[in-house]
């Protein structure tokens, strides 16, 4: 596959079509009728959490959020392929796979809200909180591959990145430390067109981002990444090429971010009308829905049914993350070093005394 | 103080062409906090645009625009994302001149937003500005009005030397204020007296100047007279202005938002220790952060500033 | 120093599978300065290992390594290329913990030689630790003799903390020490008395150690009694041992390489006036380098504390 | 020429073999045989530069210095064509494209004796100091570009950079911004097979250097660095790709390092003697010399009789050097900031109160 598509063809991979009919028998991935159903409701939770999380933003209920609007179907892809001892590396927009990992959206809430304790992730083995500078968690999951490969152990790496985020420095020496180490991280690249407002052909000249993989001597691929079944594919092949000991794989997965780029931009600014139509063409739960309905696996009334469910669950935990009560002013000083140092002990002490200070002078 | 900024930015493209402004998302969109709007239709993409998202590249391309003669303006998005760049800021912007004993200058500016109070993501609300001033060759400097934020960009702009132009983001838009038309600076490295007192003076800079306003109030009712100094460069620091107003007040505390352990507070004390140990009626103090990460919004409140914890001091030091 | 920093690394790598030390020519070479030398024959190039030649790079990989659980030691090959690391720390190392509650933990060590001294080219000869001093999360350390670096760095391997350690590099062959064999440990975060004296107190870390105790001859024939401490950790700082001292000899003076502005020394200074204003008979002092560049060898000697600058101040302030 | 020696193709440009001889007719450069020789001459000056410099510092007579013998091709053919107006940004072993430019030795030996004013340059226009940090001058080229994109001028950036200075993240970003931006930046990629004692393979996995300009969209060929012919006519085609506007080109230049990495260096630790004998096979002033005798442009005696004058100059301007004289204190000071801060000047001031009181000290 990899040979087969090798980017220097410049061929994107795809099964599907925009209407989900599928073009591409041979790289068809095996997957059951219930594991499918099961994907495509996992993107539809995603897509009802999405949509709905905008609107707790718009009633100020919650600070900025990155919707991952539009591009469901790689984390759900990615989502159903990871494995519990499988490590996450996420960037911020990958809800689907974080949520298969275990994290829950109570605690993604949390978060966004403003509360470390949403990126403990009780639940989530070998999952790393959100990463917010840019590409800089290329290289930890880099470093996870090592001692992975060190310790000899059977676990993949899924490290996340957007287009805007290959233009970083910590992106090329992320994939060259790993294609030197030969370590087993798939890295998949959204390609969701934009960085906030910078179109991608303004991050690089580059005929694509996964030609990018011939300059680490790595193994690259493009995919559709609103195509579920190519990206289940590319990633499952991915998998076999890390378990293999063959070194990292490069997966440019190109989509398009339906939403804002968070809560706080406005894309009118510098998009049309025209261009979002034509991506709504191939959305990825357009076609995937397709793609049930046409084999009798889904039918609009099941959805119509399983959404209003699916609100409720989001609510739930909403309320649950609105309802965490205050910060405990000991966390802010807590955790910063294994053991507390006496002076920061000192400074938390100073801090009490005025804060009863301040208890006599406020009402 | 937004609209500040830009008019400062309108004003040296108009006027100079070597002006050049970029960064990440400042053209098409303005920024995203709408400080360049307008800037790209009005001057083109050849002088105001997009760069890749890069901060490395964008420091760095900058110092060579500047050795060719440009005069960059580039802006990090967030205080928490100037790190990539700061290989390029300490080993070349910095240096270039020294290094290559005057024959090349690199006059440029980084802007960034910086401080918390605005409830942002982890990273948006960082105030580390001391170790910007510990940079041998940089000058870092912060204004509090829109007015000083208009006159310093100008000036900072003109400047041969590299500038690290730090915009306190909390007060991008809390400010009213007329700002005068048309072109004016204000000359880089002078400190600002903006309440004249007797019982202690207080320097901030910055959003800390507002707080430090509020606390003013209590201290007025408790019958404290504060000397009020708007430090405005972090590097180099005013030392004649604080010397005077210590030796008048005998007491002096510094306001800032960063971390306390090697804060630009104890800089100050150690300034007023240098030029007015005899003077001194009690030990020159701070009130800042603590020594950890910036808490998210959930948290904030224990972190940043708040005026009573301002007045708190200044009356434990004017009672000591 | 060189050997005793080698054996450090050699005991927790034969005692420890966790432990991986890489970097730039750390592995065949065993550095340029020879400090890992002979690792890579004993334990192998998987545990000890050249790495590209990225600093990000090795940083970055380093916390996904201890996040996975091993306890990686890098080495930065000179203070002045540790900078494109500079994201990786502040934004990743340092913070981990405190992101992810507790969940995910750095135990890593960033050793780098740092200092004057050496007739180094540019960016060869920095000591800019107060700008990682300022940075929450992380600890800041700097032996001053054989013994202290061994024993420091074992218990720096063996923290769950991310640590700077700084290697001296003017005296990593000068000082001939006996070190006691076999493994021990120095805790960190602890200064250290290195002469117990009543006129004044002189604070200074790794080879400014030793100029002190140079000064000290003279300060002796002049009839001054110093107290002489040695800091070890620049974050966080030993307040106790300082404010006892301070307290008792009423005078108090830093001497350090880099900067002075925002230097380690106006924060020793502030500790002295918190803990000690009404026992202080001088203003807490600094003997510093300049707000300037290190100046290459020619001009080093301008710039690089002498004994008799530091007696210089030291007569000064016991005279105040 | 970039499209036959596509670097995906994987072939080596070279002109002539090993002996000297053409082997490749069709892109053998146009050089008169005056200039020719004026080149070779050149390279000869840079070598016995270099060797002396090597038994100056064994006399300590200078700090550092980090010897370009065996890769004299390379700075000496971009020499060669770099114009008065074009600029130059080197990285730390291009002798010879300095010295074109107008740099002298003594400039170079001032520097490596440790004073900036070696870094002053006084009648080279356009040509940056030494950069010690490795990879960060490629963005200095890139913005150097823009700038005379911007300005219209018809001028060409040559920049250098190692192939251990190809992992760090500011080579990825220099390149990238330059191909985005299109400027007429030529970045040569000195490959002498090791940083430090680090060979070229355990920076990298990718096939080449050359390959990576793939990544950035821009052209990129690989050179035999040690055959001047080749590295001549690859530069003269790229700089015609910049003067067209056709944007940046990246080119490696295969070579060795025959001496040390610096002179507190010692490379039997990390190679062998075979390989050092390998590579003396194809030894560029060898290469050369072989060429111009077979043409009868040269010969050994003329060599036997140049190199004593040259060793001579190398002498007077080290010797020159050496007494430059002391290093005014005021330079530590005076170069930081435009105006110099009221601060920094007291500080010069206590300082100069600290040198008084040390003279009444020490006799
Ligand atoms: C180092 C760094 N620089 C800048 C930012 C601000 N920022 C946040 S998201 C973003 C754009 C990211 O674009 P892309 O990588 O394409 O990811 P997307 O948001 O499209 O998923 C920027 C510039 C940041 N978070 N980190
Ligand atoms: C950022 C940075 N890291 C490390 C060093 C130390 N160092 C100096 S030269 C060198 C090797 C450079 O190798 P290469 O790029 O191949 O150039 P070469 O020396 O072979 O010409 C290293 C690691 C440096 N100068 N800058
Ligand atoms: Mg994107
Ligand atoms: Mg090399």
């Amino acid at each position: 596959m990899f040979n087969e598509y090798n980017p220097l063809k410049k061929a994107m991979f795809q099964v599907i079509d925009n209407d989900g009919k599928v073009i591409n028998k041979r790289w068809m991935p095996q997957i059951s009728d219930t594991r499918l159903l099961k994907i495509y409701k996992d993107m539809l939770f995603a897509r009802v959490a999405d949509l709905q999380i905008v609107s707790y933003q718009r009633q100020g209920r919650i600070f900025t959020y990155p919707p991952n609007y539009g591009q469901e179907a790689i984390a759900a892809a990615a989502g159903a392929l990871i494995q519990d001892n499988d490590w996450m590396v996420p960037a911020f927009r990958e809800m689907g796979t974080m949520l298969a990992k275990g994290v829950t959206l109570k605690e993604l809430f949390l978060y966004f809200m403003g509360y470390e304790d949403g990126s403990k992730f009780e639940n989530a083995k070998f999952t790393l909180p959100i990463s917010v500078p840019i590409a800089s968690q290329l290289l930890h999951a880099a470093g996870i591959g090592y001692a992975v490969k060190y310790n000899n152990e059977d676990k993949v790496i899924y490290a996340f990145v957007g287009d805007g985020g290959t233009s970083e420095g910590d992106f090329h020496e992320a994939v060259n430390f790993a294609g030197v180490w030969k370590v087993p991280v798939i890295f998949i690249i959204q390609n969701n067109q934009y960085g906030i407002s910078t179109p991608t052909k303004m991050q690089t000249a580059s005929d694509s981002l996964a030609i990018k993989a011939v300059a680490y001597g790595v193994k690259g691929i493009q995919v559709d990444g609103n195509d579920l079944f190519a990206m289940y594919k590319a990633i499952e092949e991915s998998v076999k090429v890390c378990r293999n000991g063959e070194g990292p794989v490069l997966i440019e997965a190109v989509t398009y971010r339906k939403g804002a780029h968070t809560t706080s931009d406005d894309p009118t600014k510098y998009r049309t009308k025209e261009e979002e139509q034509e991506w709504d063409e191939r959305d990825p739960m357009k076609r995937l829905k397709s793609y049930l309905i046409a084999n009798k696996l889904w039918s609009e009334k099941e959805e119509d049914k399983i959404i209003p469910q699916f609100k409720e669950e989001v609510d739930r935990q909403f309320i649950e993350a609105e309802n965490y009560g205050p910060y405990p002013k000991e966390d802010v000083f807590k955790y910063l070093y294994a053991e507390m140092p006496d002076d920061l002990h000192d400074q938390e002490r100073q801090y009490d005394r005025f804060l009863q200070w301040k208890a006599t002078k406020v009402k | 103080m937004v609209n500040a900024i830009n008019d400062a930015l309108d004003i040296k493209l108009a006027e100079d062409k070597s002006v050049i402004v970029y960064g990440e998302d400042v053209g098409v969109e303005g920024g995203v906090f709408r400080v360049t709007e307008g800037l790209q239709q009005k001057y083109g993409a050849s002088r105001v645009f997009d760069s890749p998202l890069a901060e490395s590249g964008i420091v760095g391309t900058a110092v060579g625009m500047a050795v060719a003669g440009l005069r960059p303006v580039v802006e990090m998005q967030f205080c928490g994302f100037i790190y990539p760049a700061f290989n390029q800021i300490i080993s070349h912007a910095s240096r270039m001149r020294n290094r290559s004993r005057g024959k090349f200058e690199t006059p440029m500016v980084i802007r960034m937003p910086y401080g918390g109070g605005i409830n942002a993501l982890e990273h948006h609300s960082e105030s580390m500005e001391t170790i910007f001033g510990h940079i041998p060759g940089l000058k870092v400097v912060v204004p509090s009005t829109p007015h000083d934020a208009k006159g310093m960009l100008i000036a900072a702009i003109e400047s041969n030397d590299t500038i690290l132009f730090m915009e306190p983001k909390r007060i991008y838009r809390a400010i009213k204020q007329e700002v005068d038309e048309g072109k004016f600076t204000i000359p880089l490295g002078k400190a600002n007296i903006l309440t004249q007192g007797t019982d202690v003076t207080v320097v901030a800079y910055g959003a800390m100047v507002r707080e430090v306003q509020k606390a003013m109030v209590m201290a007025k009712e408790a019958g404290i007279s504060v000397e009020l100094i708007d430090l405005r460069s972090i590097y180099p620091i005013d030392r004649e202005t604080i010397s005077k107003s210590v030796k008048k007040t005998g007491r002096i505390i510094t306001v800032t938002e960063g971390p306390r352990t090697y804060g630009v507070g104890s800089e100050i004390s150690q300034i007023a220790i240098e030029e007015a140990f005899l003077n001194l009626e009690a030990p020159p103090s701070r009130v800042s952060g603590f020594d950890v990460i910036v808490p998210l919004p959930k948290g904030e409140h224990h972190f940043i500033q708040d005026p009573y914890k301002i007045f708190y001091e200044i009356e434990r030091i004017v009672k000591y």
